[in-house]
């Protein structure tokens, strides 16, 4: 049953083998262009989740988790929201209790106090991303997963 | 430059998140670990907690800049006398349940621990930044955090835990959705968000009928998450069916939060003018009083304990909301202003976390859910059925217990503005108390197993709970007689001076 | 009163939208007894609060708020960013929520078989009158 | 079920109520000078001799000592507005070293015989100052990470929760 129906939809998954890559590129393009026009750590990480939602849809839920196992969308989730906890604190460390929890600026990545905060938003966007990108993927996971399970067994 | 204390407040609820990040990951690894780093986590906040108080009542409030913007353009964290005291509350207990749950938790979820411990900690998480915070949009989303994560606490147990959990997520998401809607509405009169700056703007608007809207909204919003009369209905499942050290969070804390989150939004954003416009806290103090009286009666019917315990939540709300209602007008000085709620919150978070920490000991050891499976229990376990003792009649208000001090300070403040019908209410729901915990203590006490119909399964004479889950409920049910004497030598009163200070509360000096 | 209600409401149509919108959850969210549309009434009430939000920062030839000369010169005023930010943190805890809902659901079909609000009361009144103790 | 039917019908009818109640006060729709967007009006004086005072510049005593009374932050000088004909800014003083510049806040508008004082939105200023201070020109971005970056902790940590919550709930043979 299971073969004869991946022969079948040959056609759909090398459509989806095309365009996950370009999704996950835009979803990149979405994250880090999120200072200069619409866009932001949330959206691209919806849309970089929804790249691993097509996978699953075409492949199917046991292919998809041998691409992105349990303990690497779990770490990745509590990665994410680490970068953003982690460049507030920082930023209380660097300035030696000068700045604020938060205050990107005192962050010296460059000489300059705005293009600190700029860089500093461009982080925590990142980090944002990819908090998204994991939570979906593994509510994502969970909430699917225990169907097929039933039906399996 | 800054002192170092004042990185304190956005360091407690950083550490939090930091260990509920570590807890998920380390516990990956070897879920025994994610325990102690949440000991270690919560030690440090507490101690943390103690420094802010002192500061703030040697030098006056922290105002904390997040990022280093002012407040009108960004966040701000602020730390007064009241905050400080709420704060040191909600981690104490947190301490205590956390102790206890080591040994519970591998009994009731073996194979649930780290996710358990991660939410846990960000419930705290949760409780901390909306304690902490002084934007109100930024209190919505801290009290989102910590409602999140007690929706997936409370069903953690599973079966008829999910019914309750589902009925408190729809009805909590439509208080906070109310207090969403009210801070819409304040924001598009006054353009602001900050605490202090909208409680500056509003006073021309007092008229308005959108701001008129927005506090009713508030108050609706927060009714529903502080299980006040009329929306309890989703109580006393949600508190019957979580694992045991969450229903005392839940019942000792966190309703408490959504109080102060009250107290805040009326007295800190709609100041004092306002609410002497306004018949509210009349009309809430007649809610309280039917609040008191019909959880009272409630619990009576009830035959399983954490239930009968929910619905004396019901009747401690309405105490604490009896005695918010009743600010306006008391000014005398022990049990004037705010002083009375502000009491029963910590009393009631000492006396509600042992009596259901004692519950969930019963439950651990033998399955014990009704109050009439308890016979003999006395003699099992002596050092649990003790400090249950002493949390009851600390509930029933017996003297020197904490219980009789807020109950008294409550009657003293209902004598001040000569209505004797509070008066009898609360001296009626006192009996009520008798009544219902009497049931308890003579079953527990008095009645003999009976031998052949024996619901404990088989265990012998002496059946005490492992030493990490007794130590924090003898704790709590010690210091319910502690801190009665303590309240009664008016030591912490200052503290609560100082917040009847700050809202113009009391008898001005 | 025809003139001043025509009025009221051609000027904060927005408003009125929104009103509609958030009775139709309401009324959902309470009197619907599927779980899953209790859940989608919440979804729409929350979503006519985040409809309200947007359009207190709509500005009449208002642009979106990226920094642009040209638009400016053209005589274009930025929208208020303000709602949005507020409103992107607030869509997403209404997602949170709604993952959790969607999860206790699950659970709930599981243990009871069933999605309708009375029928799984009624399941559990059955089971406590057969055990005669709470089901827990 | 018929109980049930009546308090739908009773709530549905009070929120409805209380919304249609507000709705004659909620600024207009796509209003540019609505107090969520541009300006909230704080109080009006008689103008008075003080039109000359700002005119130079200075703040009139009046205007300080009312700001005063309100517990509001207290203006250094004024400025006459571009493109406005009886319109002021007025500024507040660098109070703190984040801000090496002072601050426009307030604003006096004279209508008649009286100056009516307002108090800018905070947006105006992100508008005006965000770019520069954050180096992203998109507002909605450096509201959200910067301006107010706590929220969107916050908000991640929502999520975060949310996830755990459902491997809480759903996840089983897992070793979390």
């Amino acid at each position: 049953m299971n073969s004869k129906k991946e022969e079948e939809n040959v056609v759909i998954e090398t459509a989806s083998r095309i365009m996950i890559p370009f999704i996950q590129l835009f979803a990149l393009y979405v994250i880090t262009h999120g200072a200069l026009g619409p866009g932001g750590g949330f959206q691209g990480g919806v849309v970089f989740a929804s790249s691993y939602f097509l996978y699953i849809v075409v492949f199917n839920i046991i292919e998809g988790k041998k691409r992105l196992p349990e303990s690497v969308y779990t770490t990745l989730s509590s990665t994410g929201l680490c970068i953003y906890a982690g460049v507030g604190l920082l930023s209380i460390i660097l300035s030696f209790g000068m700045a604020q929890y938060l205050n990107y600026g005192f962050i010296p990545f460059t000489s300059h106090f705005e293009k600190n905060r700029s860089l500093g938003i461009d982080l925590v966007e990142i980090g944002v991303g990819i908090t998204v990108m994991a939570v979906m993927v593994s509510i994502f996971f969970d909430l699917a997963g225990k169907e097929k399970k039933d039906k399996g067994e | 430059m800054t002192s170092f204390v004042e990185h304190l407040p956005i360091l407690i609820i950083a550490i939090s998140l930091f260990s509920a990040l570590t807890i998920l990951v380390v516990g990956w690894f070897n879920n025994r670990s994610c325990i102690f780093i949440f000991w270690l986590t919560l030690l440090a906040q507490f101690i943390m907690s103690l420094f802010i108080l002192n500061h703030v009542l040697a030098y006056g409030p922290i105002h904390y800049w997040l990022g280093g913007w002012k407040p009108p353009w960004g966040i701000e964290l602020v730390v007064d006398s009241l905050n400080a005291y709420i704060l040191i509350i909600l981690l104490f207990l947190s301490l205590a349940c956390a102790i206890y749950s080591k040994s519970n938790i591998e009994h009731e979820l073996p194979g649930k621990r780290v996710s358990f411990y991660t939410l846990f900690q960000l419930l705290i998480a949760g409780l901390c930044g909306v304690t902490l915070t002084g934007d109100i949009f930024n209190m919505f989303v801290f009290i989102e955090i910590f409602s999140i994560s007690a929706y997936a606490l409370i069903a953690a147990r599973g079966k008829i835990a999910l019914k309750a959990s589902f009925t408190y997520l729809i009805l909590g998401s439509i208080g906070t959705c109310f207090f969403l809607l009210g801070i819409g509405f304040l924001y598009s009169i006054t353009g602001s968000l900050n605490l202090h700056d909208l409680s500056i703007l509003l006073p021309p608007f007092y008229d308005n009928k959108v701001v008129k809207a927005a506090f009713v909204f508030f108050i609706v919003g927060l009714s529903i998450k502080m299980a006040l009369f009329p929306f309890h209905t989703w109580l006393p499942d949600a508190h019957a069916f979580a694992p045991a050290e969450i229903s005392a969070m839940l019942s000792g804390i966190m309703i408490e939060i959504s109080t102060y989150v009250f107290i805040r939004v009326s007295f800190s954003v709609f100041t004092l003018e306002f609410l002497k416009l306004l018949p509210v806290f009349d009309i809430l103090c007649w809610v309280a009083v039917a609040a008191i009286l019909m959880g009272s009666v409630m619990a009576i019917t009830q035959v399983n304990l954490k239930r009968m315990l929910a619905y004396s939540s019901v009747a401690n709300m309405g105490y604490i909301m009896l005695a918010v209602g009743l600010s306006l007008s008391a000014v005398e000085s022990p049990w004037g202003g705010l002083n009375p709620a502000l009491m029963h919150i910590a009393n009631h978070a000492l006396m509600k976390g042992c009596l259901f920490l004692a519950a969930g000991a019963f439950i651990y050891k033998a399955n014990l859910w009704n109050i009439t499976e308890f016979r003999g229990l006395a003699k099992k376990m002596p050092y649990t059925c003790a400090a249950f003792v002493i949390a009851a009649i600390s509930m029933i208000g017996i003297p020197p217990s904490v219980g009789f001090v807020s109950k008294l300070y409550i009657i003293m403040a209902s004598i001040e503005i000569k209505n004797y019908f509070f008066v009898a209410v609360l001296l009626i729901s006192s009996l009520l108390n008798l009544a219902y915990f009497w049931r308890v203590i003579e079953t527990m006490y008095m009645k003999h197993e009976e031998g052949g119909r024996s619901s404990h399964g088989s265990h012998g004479t002496s059946e005490e709970i492992p030493l990490g889950m007794l130590i924090p409920i003898l704790l709590l049910s010690s210091l319910c007689i502690v801190m009665g004497i303590v309240w009664l030598g008016k030591v912490p009163i200052p503290v609560l001076d100082q917040v009847n200070l700050m809202f113009g509360l009391g008898k001005v000096p | 009163m025809v003139e001043w209600l025509t009025a009221e409401i051609s000027s904060k149509y927005n408003y009125w939208v929104s009103i509609l919108l958030m009775l139709i959850g309401f009324y959902a969210i309470i009197a619907k007894d599927n779980l899953i549309k209790k859940i989608i009434g919440l979804s729409i009430f929350q979503t006519a609060i985040f409809l309200f939000y947007i359009s207190l920062g709509v500005v009449r030839k208002g642009t979106a708020p990226i920094v642009s000369e040209e638009m400016i010169l053209k005589g274009y005023a930025y929208v208020n960013p303000l709602p949005h930010v507020l409103i992107l943190t607030a869509i997403v805890v209404a997602v949170a929520t709604t993952a959790v809902a969607l999860s206790l659901i699950i659970r709930l079909y599981e243990e009871y078989g069933t999605i309708e609000e009375t029928e799984i009361i009624g399941a559990i009144k059955r089971k406590e009158a057969d055990q005669d103790r709470p089901a827990f | 079920m018929k109980g049930h039917k009546a308090i739908t019908l009773i709530l549905m009818i009070l929120l409805c109520g209380v919304l249609v109640y507000v709705a004659e006060d909620i600024p207009d729709f796509g209003d540019p000078k609505a107090p969520a967007i541009k300006y909230v009006k704080l109080f009006h004086l008689e103008a008075g001799a003080s039109e000359n005072a700002l005119n130079q510049g200075r703040i009139p005593e009046t205007i300080s000592i009312a700001l005063k009374e309100r517990k509001f932050p207290l203006p250094s000088r004024a400025e006459k507005t571009p493109g406005a004909e009886n319109d002021w800014d007025v500024f507040i003083p660098k109070e703190e070293a984040y801000y090496p510049k002072e601050e426009k806040f307030y604003r006096i508008k004279k209508e008649g015989e009286r100056l009516h004082l307002y108090r800018y939105a905070f947006v105006v200023r992100w508008i005006e100052k965000g770019f520069k201070e954050t180096g992203a020109p998109n507002m909605v971005t450096h509201g959200l990470a910067d301006y107010r970056g706590y929220d969107t902790l916050g908000e991640t940590v929502v999520i975060f929760t949310a996830g755990v919550s459902v491997i809480l709930l759903l996840r089983r043979r897992s070793r979390l």
